[in-house]
């Protein structure tokens, strides 16, 4: 029997979607039977609460759940949300229901034995309820008790061998694409560098000492599927400098109707969009115009390609990425919050990714990066907001990088240039004693 | 229930600590077909919604069965998941950006008993446990933020807007018929924990209502000076306020018609709740993309100022999400993102093909770029 | 005699283009000479010194005129500016050296007469100078003296039936395009609805009572030959919003090549662009791609027309405007200083040209955004500026104009609305107490 | 010379006088032929360069002869051009926006004696006084400000580099060869009186010093607070100053880090003046348009951030505008304006082809808008 009624929430099992009130249900059930013999370290009917709480606020149209106080793990400044319900008495296996982030692993593979692992240690130490995972890319383990958080962390790093994500003015977990570990369009390896920067930068990730939040993202190649341009202050986009490379006979097969060369690795299958047209679905949609059939050979003036995905995407078993490859770095992107809305710009057209080095290039950038936005920025002040108040050239002071075109999408619109001093011959201080010689009053 | 210990002492914290270990590493969790062909892949191709193979330089391929849920997901679920990867993906999965689960398997004939499996797993209230879609011209899983479940913020919730909306949508899910990949977002509200605003759609949270003040509790609970620096549009000040009996106390009074009810005062003062049954509510933003191809990423444009939540499954909400993608579903070309065919045929356009309501409140009046989306020429439709 | 050296001017009399140096060195010597015997009221070397003071800013790189002091005809607060040289004792002919602005005719037509009768003026009263015409559109009376100010006031209401133009914070003398006088595109007659406006406004264009200055400028249809959309606060733009008419007689001499069918009307008549091809450079050209041939006939959907006037351009004589014409109507566009530059936003999509009643919706719209940028409108803030500082919403406000999709380019990008009181069930005013059972602290 | 009066009398100026009459009604002033014909006309065709000929539906025709010329102008001259327009016009004539005369006749064998007279009319100095041409997919005449001829502000004069650009241009003034037409605009500082901000090619006086600050004068010749209230940076505070003879005077101090050189406080107060020598020169904008066809109008973009004034003919800016007209000519698609042709190759390709320098200056810093203008997306040409 269900510990609360819940209404509202018992019509959203219905309809063919996963439903997440079923899930929880189900958790409750497997609670309360607890067949397995957990010694619950938190109250065994916390998710029987939980679903009392998100029904109360389907009743009130409004959360009930509060701020979240100051708790952690000792040392760390991040990877803890406190979270406290607003009606403990009517939902005291809720009280406190603090959430942990969790590293996600690169490209967010998974064995079961790890999996298992940590459903057992939830299973003990919290709800068992979960996000898998989190919109920055943790796991989420969602809801447990002060006193278990210590407990926790001891499990997670001792037993595990797993450490917290981060969370406040901290970097956060860095999150990819699953990059060259399993697509044909990836530039890089994306696993191996957000690894990389995942370890290299653990004290930024746990030790709040930035001004507010900042995200690394790293997607293989400009289809951003990690959506890195829109979410991540630094977003690493795989990207190449030399030629696509032509197979000319699959050219000739996709224009064949070959069925093993289906239009846009069959992603269109569901709907019949008529013979597929070369000219129409790839050289006319091509943002640049610099394809062209010459007879039976595909041309591509790479010098006025843009790289952007489109031709490769409708024909990738005849057109593959080129060989010089590396990434752009863009940077200061943001959700709306609080000056509006960002997307990265372009501050690296390319960048080479090299482990040899151990990414030397990239981390150089990096930490130019942050000393500028420790210095410089404000109390809860992004990147991108940092780049907008002082200016992108700021960001390229900093970061000794010259401006190129590629830096804009367009020349300034307006000639209100502020010169330095030591770029104009003889500088500001005048005499306009003298002045006042050639120009009278 | 007695409490167990994990070998921590509380007393001792340093002692034998670990820190700064980050994650496990990404080898161990690689199927062996991954670990031997990385970087090998010459192409791939979507067998089916749902179902994609991936082909290597070796002659190797990999299956993959792609299923969408909910990203709020129990322990007991997640065994669930492990159940099915031993039996049939010698213990491997991943989960996707977008919150799929995806089992891969190392030969076709592998591909049907998955695929069977998965699809006979039902919930007790009869939703699917495992859909298998979400992949190519069609419309893949929601990604969210916690709403109601777990959040103090919110202006809606997010797994029972998702939930409903995923099941308005659900012939998107398991099919491929759409001009191009569209993809739904959700953020309870603007801070925009899964950052919305380049989603072909996005389902947005937010208050309609400024802040009340808790005058009593204010000063106690809060920093006054933080508060009043929170404020992006200067509508906070510092004031004294007489409480009924007769107190001065420090706190903070507000100019209701500067504000534009972001909530960022209440993220540092708990004693600003903006939070009203009839003050929040959805808002939709549509055209949004992150992708570079063929055109630029773009920001979501609001085209719904406002939709009242209507508990548990916001007809109001799926049915104008519904509206705009058919009309996209209708109008667009292959491979048209829906941002890309709006922009073709015109806003003007997009709201007559869309039927929703064009009002001022679309008209931005945010700060200086505000101007840049206002007409500047005369090359409009009527 | 050239009364100065002017060894740099000099030397821009050489090259084809028409030299101002060469002018004004001949008006010199025709004051010198004064074959005509005029009773010169200002110094008959005027244009000598004038020479004189451009050639030593030649020299110096600077300017060598000073701020005008308050200067004007009775009762007006402009149409007069004062300019006075920094080096009077170099150049005594140029001491005071005011410009008058001269309400300009529409269209810029002129008879002989007309000139002569102001030329005559100018030999007797000024430098015999002019801008021929000033940026705005005025005729500019280059360089007099402060006596002579009223004086020639008066000759040019008593004599010429010609009243001066505004400057400073007031209306600036509209301007047009050619219109329907001579234009086969204008879908309206500028020239009566310009000069119209001239007359109605008045007392606007002559008496400061603005925060800054006004422009109107009344374009006959899209291809703005006046430029009105970057250089008006109130732009004018003829439209229709019936179909293009087409002669598909005249499309197929166009497709055919006759010679008396030149594709844009001969413009592109230097260069062989090679034969014309009507899908090339109309159809695909078409930034709505409305258009097709069907056969040996065109098609345009017309309901997706913007009405860019890219193929009326290429084939006038096969293409033309709808009849049922009016105007779009654009507010707010200024040059960069102080702001940012603006182009005029789209605030009437469309709107009747009515002499009829005295264009009564026209002036309508003209008095309720004047009434408000009187009312809030800074010291020197132009309209666009206080557009932009309180909103396009505020501008449909007090036009009571509804809001409709083609205000915009593309709705807002960010969430921000500022919701009014009134909008929103219940209002703004809550009750904490009553919150604080629901929600503890 | 003894004192004409009109007839004005300064002790009653109120006497008889005459205000508010606007200007000559235009009816007076149209050739007959435009009279007769207004709104009636089918079509036009430029016959050659700077001659056109309109056709009425009544089967009337007008022809009309359009030459180029300085708008600084002499009565002499003015005189000369109502001597041709009697001789050949019945006494009409018409000037056009951008500073072109146009004269009409109403058949077509008066146009070649026209043009005869037209062209056989040279200064003295050697240049023509009415060159033929500006019509059509070229350059036309040249739209302008004062300069050092007669303004307090400018950075430049706009009579000499006005006739230093024709003079490099005179060949696209008389021919039509372009891929479309090319409309150049000089303003002589950034007040811009002749609006050049959205010009295919714009020249423009820039100043790059801080104003000077007149001390001794300040408080005397302006009003502190409007100098204050000028500045769009805010750069400007009140200050107290000591001069060099122990007077302490009310004055201005300027943060020169703040000052973008707009020169709005010299407008406002003569003691701040920014002309200098070495700190002024030009500045060249590009692409910009205000026509609507094909593509939206759009504003020009700074493509060379200064180049020093090199009086009497500024050949490094003539040099870099014949770059620009080059490569756009040899590189634009036939009916390409400018701005567009450097929008289809990208803006990096414009300064490649054009071999203009990028520097930092070009990239926008000024308010937010400026993040519009950087690249946010990974489409871009190496």
């Amino acid at each position: 029997m269900a510990k609360h009624e819940t209404p509202f929430l018992d019509q959203l099992e219905s309809g063919p979607w996963p439903s997440f009130v079923s899930d929880m249900k189900q958790q409750a059930e497997v609670r309360a039977k607890n067949e397995a013999g957990v010694e619950f370290q938190i109250p065994q009917d916390c998710v029987d609460d939980l679903l009392g709480v998100v029904e109360l606020s389907y009743k009130h149209g409004r959360t009930h759940w509060k701020h979240g106080g100051i708790v952690g793990v000792f040392g760390y400044g991040g990877g803890v949300i406190g979270r406290y319900c607003d009606q403990p008495s009517l939902f005291p296996g809720v009280e406190h229901f603090h959430t942990m982030r969790v590293n996600q692993p690169a490209g967010k593979y998974y064995s079961t034995e790890y999996l298992r692992s940590i459903t057992k240690l939830w299973d003990l130490r919290g709800s068992g309820m979960t996000n898998m995972h989190g919109a920055t890319g943790d796991i989420i383990l969602l809801g447990t008790t002060t006193p278990q958080l210590e407990e926790v962390f001891w499990e997670l790093t001792h037993n595990l061998g797993q450490d917290l994500g981060g969370s406040g003015s901290n970097l956060r977990t860095p999150a990819d694409c699953l990059g060259t570990s399993r697509c044909e369009y990836s530039c890089y390896d994306t696993n191996s560098l957000v690894h990389f920067l995942t370890n290299e930068f653990q004290d930024e990730l746990h030790r709040p000492a930035f001004p507010y939040k900042f995200k690394f993202k790293l997607d293989g190649c400009p289809n951003c599927c990690v959506a890195s341009i829109a979410r991540s202050d630094m977003s690493f986009i795989g990207t190449w400098k030399d030629d696509i490379k032509i197979d000319q006979d699959a050219v000739n097969k996709y224009i064949e109707q070959d069925p093993a060369y289906p239009s846009n690795a069959g992603a269109h299958k569901g709907r019949d969009w008529g013979p597929f047209d070369i000219q129409k679905e790839v050289i006319n949609l091509c943002p640049t115009g610099c394809m062209k059939m010459v007879g039976k050979e595909l041309k591509i003036d790479n010098a006025n390609c843009t790289r952007c995905m489109h031709c490769i995407n409708v024909m990738p078993r005849a057109l593959k990425i080129g060989d010089v490859r590396g990434c752009s770095i863009l940077c200061g992107a943001k959700a709306p919050i609080l000056d509006g809305a960002q997307m990265g710009s372009l501050l690296v057209p390319f960048m080479e990714v090299n482990p040899d080095n151990d990414y030397e290039a990239i981390t150089d950038l990096i930490e130019n990066i942050w000393d500028w936005w420790m210095e410089e920025g404000k109390n809860r002040e992004r990147l991108g907001e940092l780049i907008m108040r002082q200016g992108f050239q700021k960001l390229l002071e900093v970061t000794g990088i010259e401006a190129v075109p590629q830096h804009v999408a367009y020349p300034r619109t307006n000639p209100y240039i502020f010169w330095r001093e030591d770029e104009v011959p003889g500088g500001f201080e005048r005499d306009v004693v003298e002045y006042r010689k050639h120009h009278l009053r | 229930m007695a409490f167990i210990s994990s070998g921590y002492n509380p007393a001792k914290p340093m002692e034998n600590r670990i820190t700064d270990i980050g994650p496990k590493h990404f080898e161990e969790f690689y199927p062996e077909v991954i670990k031997k062909n990385k970087g090998k892949w010459t192409h791939h191709e979507i067998l089916e919604p749902g179902v994609l193979v991936h082909v290597s330089e070796t002659g190797d391929e990999v299956y993959t069965v792609r299923c969408g849920g909910a990203r709020l997901m129990s322990t007991t679920h997640i065994n669930e998941i492990c159940d099915i990867a031993d039996k049939h993906c010698d213990g491997h999965l991943r989960f996707t950006t977008r919150n799929n689960i995806e089992f891969m398997v190392d030969s076709k004939d592998k591909v049907e008993p998955l695929k069977n499996d998965l699809k006979s797993r039902k919930f007790a209230g009869g939703s699917l446990k495992f859909p298998i879609g979400g992949t190519g011209a069609g419309i893949t899983n929601i990604v969210h933020t916690q709403g109601w479940i777990h959040c103090h913020t919110p202006a809606t919730d997010a797994s029972g807007t998702v939930k409903s909306t995923m099941d308005a949508l659900f012939d998107e899910f398991q099919n491929m018929r759409l001009p191009a990949h569209l993809r739904v977002s959700m953020a309870c509200c603007l801070n925009m924990c899964g950052a919305v605003h380049c989603s072909d759609i996005a389902i947005l949270g937010y208050h309609r209502k400024p802040p009340m003040l808790d005058h009593e509790y204010l000063d106690k609970l809060c920093e006054i000076p933080l508060a009043v620096a929170a404020c992006p549009t200067a509508a906070i000040k510092p004031a004294k306020v007489t409480l009924a009996n007769g107190t001065e106390v420090k706190s903070v009074e507000v100019k209701n018609e500067r504000c534009m009810f972001c909530g960022n005062c209440y993220t540092m003062c708990p004693s600003m709740p903006l939070a009203d049954t009839d003050g929040d509510g959805i808002v939709l933003m549509a055209g949004g993309k992150v992708s570079n191809r063929i055109s630029d990423p773009k920001f979501s444009k609001v085209v719904v100022a406002f939709l009242p939540n209507e508990m548990p499954r916001w007809p109001s909400m799926t049915d104008a999400i519904k509206k705009m993608v058919n009309a996209y579903s209708n109008g667009a070309n292959k491979y048209e993102r829906l941002g890309d065919w709006a922009e073709r045929i015109g806003w003007e356009k997009f709201f007559e093909v869309c039927e929703l309501n064009f009002t001022h409140h679309l008209i931005d009046d945010f700060r200086q770029q505000a101007y840049m989306s206002w007409r500047q020429t005369t090359n409009f439709k009527f």
